[in-house]
């Protein structure tokens, strides 16, 4: 398992700086923003938290698509579903190496982009803690958009698809326990709690959904 | 050792592929499976190697230490036309994963890294990155791995496609090593593999079969 | 390396790799020494003049920062350069050495950003602005790490090259746009004072430090970028050498 | 907040990027120099090295 | 060209609903920033047409990267650059009709998307007005992109770092031409017509780089 | 009609892979290009069909009312590795679209969609889509869209990898009637194709030289 997890993070640093990209991606989604809705403080200080998540978000998606499909087109995806060693554990390694090399990347990006959205110390670090939690939920939801894709002649598109609607209520309460931070009324707690639950439940759900689609989709 | 297909079935799309395919291989023995362009050959190898679900049948090893009926998949090594090597990688890097990866099967141990490149002829440059290589070279490595990790089957889908003559004599010499060390090989081919000594299934084409028209 | 070193005859031999490797070689141990003992001199410098009676302490800062933005568009513009000796000329050196700049460059301006925020969060009270001058920085920055990228990720060079080179020609706009940006925009950011058409405004208390400063900057860049050079001639004859490397295996085999 | 604070600051985050760049331009140069020695152990030559040779002997 | 279009139009369709996608992704991204800005209406109205503007800008790139990819990787590429038929215009073709299946369809979805952001009737005529004129300088940017990026294995990210910078002048004329409807002193002509001409401009350039990246990196 | 290559050299990376390459064909001949693994082959045939740029020498393409010097490619079927077909549309529409984009040379028809699926032997499943299909039957078809339009100059590259017994007679008769109609054919090949009297070109692998180790 270790063998699999170093070999995909070797991958990922070696196809063109993977983790580079993707922080220089999720950067420049987050500054075209001030471009469009122009550079008052304010108003970007209230929508950048709901901004930050959604560039990690798009930053996400965006590389998602290839988890099992490189492994296909090479041909090494037979050999790891001819393999004893559980389905549901290889998909978990390789989204956790996934998640290393991509989503880790942007939970430490995040200040930098968070000041530049005018954001206070305290937003900033909501976000941070939010994204920490919420974003491997992401690739586990995404895991198995990307297996079910994999089934399809050429299905890369297909996975937004499948996994948009499932992000939503990541998405939803990551950015609200980021303002419940920030503001008073609204307790940080219950909606960071309901985060965390989301992502234990798609570290679940995501890699057995993943096994069962890739041993459907063989042949 | 004993690798067992009995009446195997195979369903794509709408069509019964094949069906009542049963075959017995015992160690040392070579399966050569032929038939024209869309037989189901390669639908053959992946149902043997578990990767495509039969409509009916199984395919089963048995063995000593062996518990029965266990899937075949496990015992075997699948070589497709895809090589599953990761062209970033180097080719070390990516033996030593499937080495550490795929593990030994009850009953044998794999090469030594090195030791297989000497095998395929090309020690020496492990070190470098996979992509750098040119498609003959890929192919033999791809070989190599069938030997880090053992497996007493080897399923070789047209294995020496691309190949030019050197190597082709390269590859009938690995086959008839694990041969005379008890393994089993099963390959699906239009060439001849230079092998002395195999038995052969000739896929028949299939027998086509329609629910909307029947 | 001890090779020997062929003689210059004539100026394109400087286009030669092996030359340039031996230059190198010869060079960079006195840009080295140098640049240490004018860091030395200029902090030195910097820490004993005294502090602005209107920004303090913070006027220090200045010593860091006005040298590393300086250094970020010259770095620029130096790949820029180096991009047209590629385009028009076809230099073999052109794209090494402007796919070299690019970290230094992304380092600078990193530092820049840096400095600079540092800076404004006690004289304008916010870490960062989306006005013009700063933005553009920023973009700045986003170039080079976006070069790097792209020339890290076609791992064939002489396939890069061309596109790195257009890429780097379409993004030299900017380096005018964050000169003057001061000037044809209003900014929170003060306009040039030194570097003017009508001489410097700045008083020489400030002025000795930050241009001592700014030359060990430079000098630094300049030992750098030699070395980076160097290092990407060297991963270039590596790649070269693994490829025959699979080429004879071929032919032995 | 002090000023003197964000003027150690400023000249901390210069003092590391620096040390960055010069660290990762070293390392690097001695990765690229192993390499070639890797290689040339390995008996890959030059091509222009080895025809110096051949000139040398003839 | 029009069988190329057809074709393309086809492949669109079917290879999982490139259209559905960029819909998805687009009513996700402004489904969530009211989320963030919390229930002020009248904010949201303000932001509204700069947020449904972004919006169409990050689901655009969702299917850009794979515009040559895919003819690349089964051999389709090297038979149009065999023909006589101008490079350019080919191109040019793909790109219209890559637009057609995803640029169009977020067009049409905008004025739902101005409904949610609770705009006025005349904000969101102008924002689907200026989307439709804006929208496929983003493509044909991308195309340059894409053509850039054909050869690499994780092109996806690095087309959209390469082409984002690009399409921040459309954003802007784009955004003031929408809110220059809605405030009476601002005119809303002039950055209209700088967004039909920036449209045209890279209907020409964008094309054309495609085409020189093209023939520049097959091998 | 008469295909001039002349002086050929190409660089690959940093390479040169082969210089000073030259031939001729007229009418009705065959150039058959052998060679080791990575000697160059399909890099060669690449370069006639004008897909990669040589160092040096060029391709060109004359006869009557061509005008002279004209880049050969536009002359050119190119059959590579890959197919060039989608893999979601039917075969059917994947013909279609290739017959109308690529369009005839002058001198020449290309045939109708289902007379060719009959030449290539596969007749009635062209309903199909292009992705269920077996590898051969992929390139049976990929040779169908060489009947389509007319082209007086066909570069196979390993045209018959994949293809069986029956396959490769059929492909030697396609072959055969083209060149008696007045084609051409450049085909790279480590299989015997079952043409007579061709002439054979050998590929001897390659020169060293770069500029960074000058
Ligand atoms: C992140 C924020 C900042 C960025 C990106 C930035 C960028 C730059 C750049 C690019 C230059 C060189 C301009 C030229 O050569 O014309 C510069 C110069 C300068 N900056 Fe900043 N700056 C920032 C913040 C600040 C702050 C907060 C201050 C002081 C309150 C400041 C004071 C100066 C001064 C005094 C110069 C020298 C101007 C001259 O004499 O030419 N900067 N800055
Ligand atoms: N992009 C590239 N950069 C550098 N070298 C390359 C590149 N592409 C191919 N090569 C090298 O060019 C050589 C010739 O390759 P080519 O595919 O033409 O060989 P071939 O004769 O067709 O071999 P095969 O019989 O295996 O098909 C190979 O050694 C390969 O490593
Ligand atoms: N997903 C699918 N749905 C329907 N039919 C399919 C599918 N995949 C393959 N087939 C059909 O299965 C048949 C057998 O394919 P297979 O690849 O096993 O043939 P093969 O004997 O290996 O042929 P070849 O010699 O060309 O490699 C073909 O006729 C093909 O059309
Ligand atoms: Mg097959
Ligand atoms: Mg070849």
């Amino acid at each position: 398992m270790m063998a699999l997890f170093i070999r995909d993070m070797k991958l990922a640093v070696r196809a063109g700086g993977g983790a580079l990209i993707g922080v220089l991606f999720f950067t420049t989604v987050v500054a075209v923003v001030p471009f469009g809705v122009g550079p008052d403080l304010n108003l970007l200080s209230r929508i950048g938290p709901a901004i930050v998540w959604i560039g990690a978000l798009l930053a996400s998606l965006l590389g998602l698509d290839r988890l099992f499909q490189a492994e296909r087109d090479d041909g090494s995806l037979d050999l790891m579903l001819m393999q004893e060693t559980p389905l549901v554990l290889t998909v978990l390694v390789k989204c956790l190496a996934h998640w290393t090399a991509t989503g880790l990347p942007l939970v430490l990006a995040s200040p930098l982009l968070g000041l530049f959205m005018n954001m206070n110390e305290v937003a900033i670090g909501a976000v941070m803690l939010t994204l920490l939690v919420g974003s491997p939920a992401i690739t586990f939801i995404g895991a198995a958009g990307a297996a079910v894709a994999v089934t399809l002649p050429r299905g890369g598109l297909l996975v937004s698809i499948l996994i948009l609607p499932l992000t939503v209520p990541v998405l939803i309460f990551g950015v609200s326990a980021s303002y419940a931070a920030v503001e008073d009324p609204a307790p940080f707690l219950p909606p960071f709690a309901f985060l965390a639950a989301i992502t234990l439940f798609f570290a679940v759900i995501g890699p057995l959904g993943a096994a069962l689609a890739l041993r459907g989709s063989s042949d | 050792m004993r690798l067992l297909a009995e009446n195997l079935s195979v369903r794509r799309g709408d069509d019964l592929l094949f069906s009542n395919v049963s075959f017995a291989l015992t160690g040392g023995e070579a399966l050569v499976v032929t038939g024209r362009n869309g037989s189901g050959k390669s639908t053959l190898l992946r149902t043997v190697a578990g990767l495509i679900r039969p409509e009916s049948g199984n395919v089963t090893i048995s063995g000593d230490g062996i518990e029965s009926g266990r899937r075949a998949g496990e015992a075997c090594h699948y070589l497709g036309h895809r090589n599953a090597m990761k062209q970033e990688l180097t080719v070390r890097e990516n033996l030593s994963f499937w080495q550490v990866w795929l593990g030994n099967f009850k009953g044998g141990a794999g090469m030594d890294l090195e030791e297989a490149a000497e095998a395929v002829g090309l020690s020496g440059i492990t070190h470098l990155p996979f992509g750098y290589l040119s498609a003959g070279q890929q192919r033999r490595f791809a070989m190599a791995k069938l030997l880090v990790a053992h497996r007493p089957v080897w399923i070789l889908d047209e294995p020496t496609a691309a190949l030019d003559v050197a190597a082709d004599r390269l590859f009938a010499t690995l086959v008839t090593r694990h041969l005379e060390r008890g393994g089993m090989v099963i390959a699906a081919t239009h060439q001849p593999l230079g092998l002395s000594d195999t038995r052969t299934l000739e896929m028949k084409g299939f027998a086509y079969e329609e629910d909307f028209t029947a | 390396m001890s090779e020997p070193i062929p003689a210059i005859k004539k100026f394109s031999d400087l286009a030669n790799p092996t030359i340039f490797l031996g230059l190198t070689a010869r060079i960079v141990p006195f840009l080295a020494v140098a640049t240490a003992l004018m860091f030395a001199f200029g902090l030195y410098l910097a820490f004993t003049t005294e502090g602005d009676y209107q920004q303090g302490e913070t006027v220090r800062i200045m010593y860091v920062h006005v040298p590393a933005a300086w250094l970020s568009m010259m770095c620029y513009s130096i790949m820029a350069a180096s991009a047209l000796g590629t385009l028009v000329w076809r230099h073999p050196l052109a794209d090494v050495s402007a796919k070299a700049a690019a970290p230094l460059g992304a380092g600078f301006t990193f530092l820049a950003l840096v400095t600079g925020s540092l800076w404004g969060k006690p004289m304008w009270g916010t870490w960062w602005e989306w006005d013009a001058r700063l933005t553009s920085v920023f973009v700045l920055f986003l170039m080079y790490l976006g070069l790097m990228a792209l020339t890290r990720a076609l791992d064939d060079p002489a396939k890069s090259a061309r596109v790195a080179a257009v890429l780097i020609l379409i993004g030299f706009v900017n380096i005018p746009i964050i000169k003057f940006s001061v000037e044809w925009w209003n900014t929170l950011h003060q306009p040039a004072s030194v570097m003017r058409m009508d001489g410097s405004a700045i008083d020489g208390e400030f002025l000795r430090p930050l241009l001592v400063m700014a030359g060990a900057f430079t000098l630094l860049f300049f030992t750098l970028h030699f070395l980076a050079i160097r290092n990407e001639i060297w991963r270039r004859r590596v790649s070269a050498q693994r490829r025959l490397a699979a080429r004879m295996a071929n032919r032995e085999s | 907040m002090t000023h003197a604070f964000y003027v150690a600051l400023s000249y901390a985050a210069s003092g590391i990027v620096v040390a960055v760049l010069v660290g990762w331009t070293l390392l690097d140069g001695r990765a690229q120099q192993r390499a070639l020695k890797e290689l040339e152990a390995a008996g890959i030559r030059r091509r222009s090295a080895a025809r110096d040779q051949a000139e040398k002997k003839a």
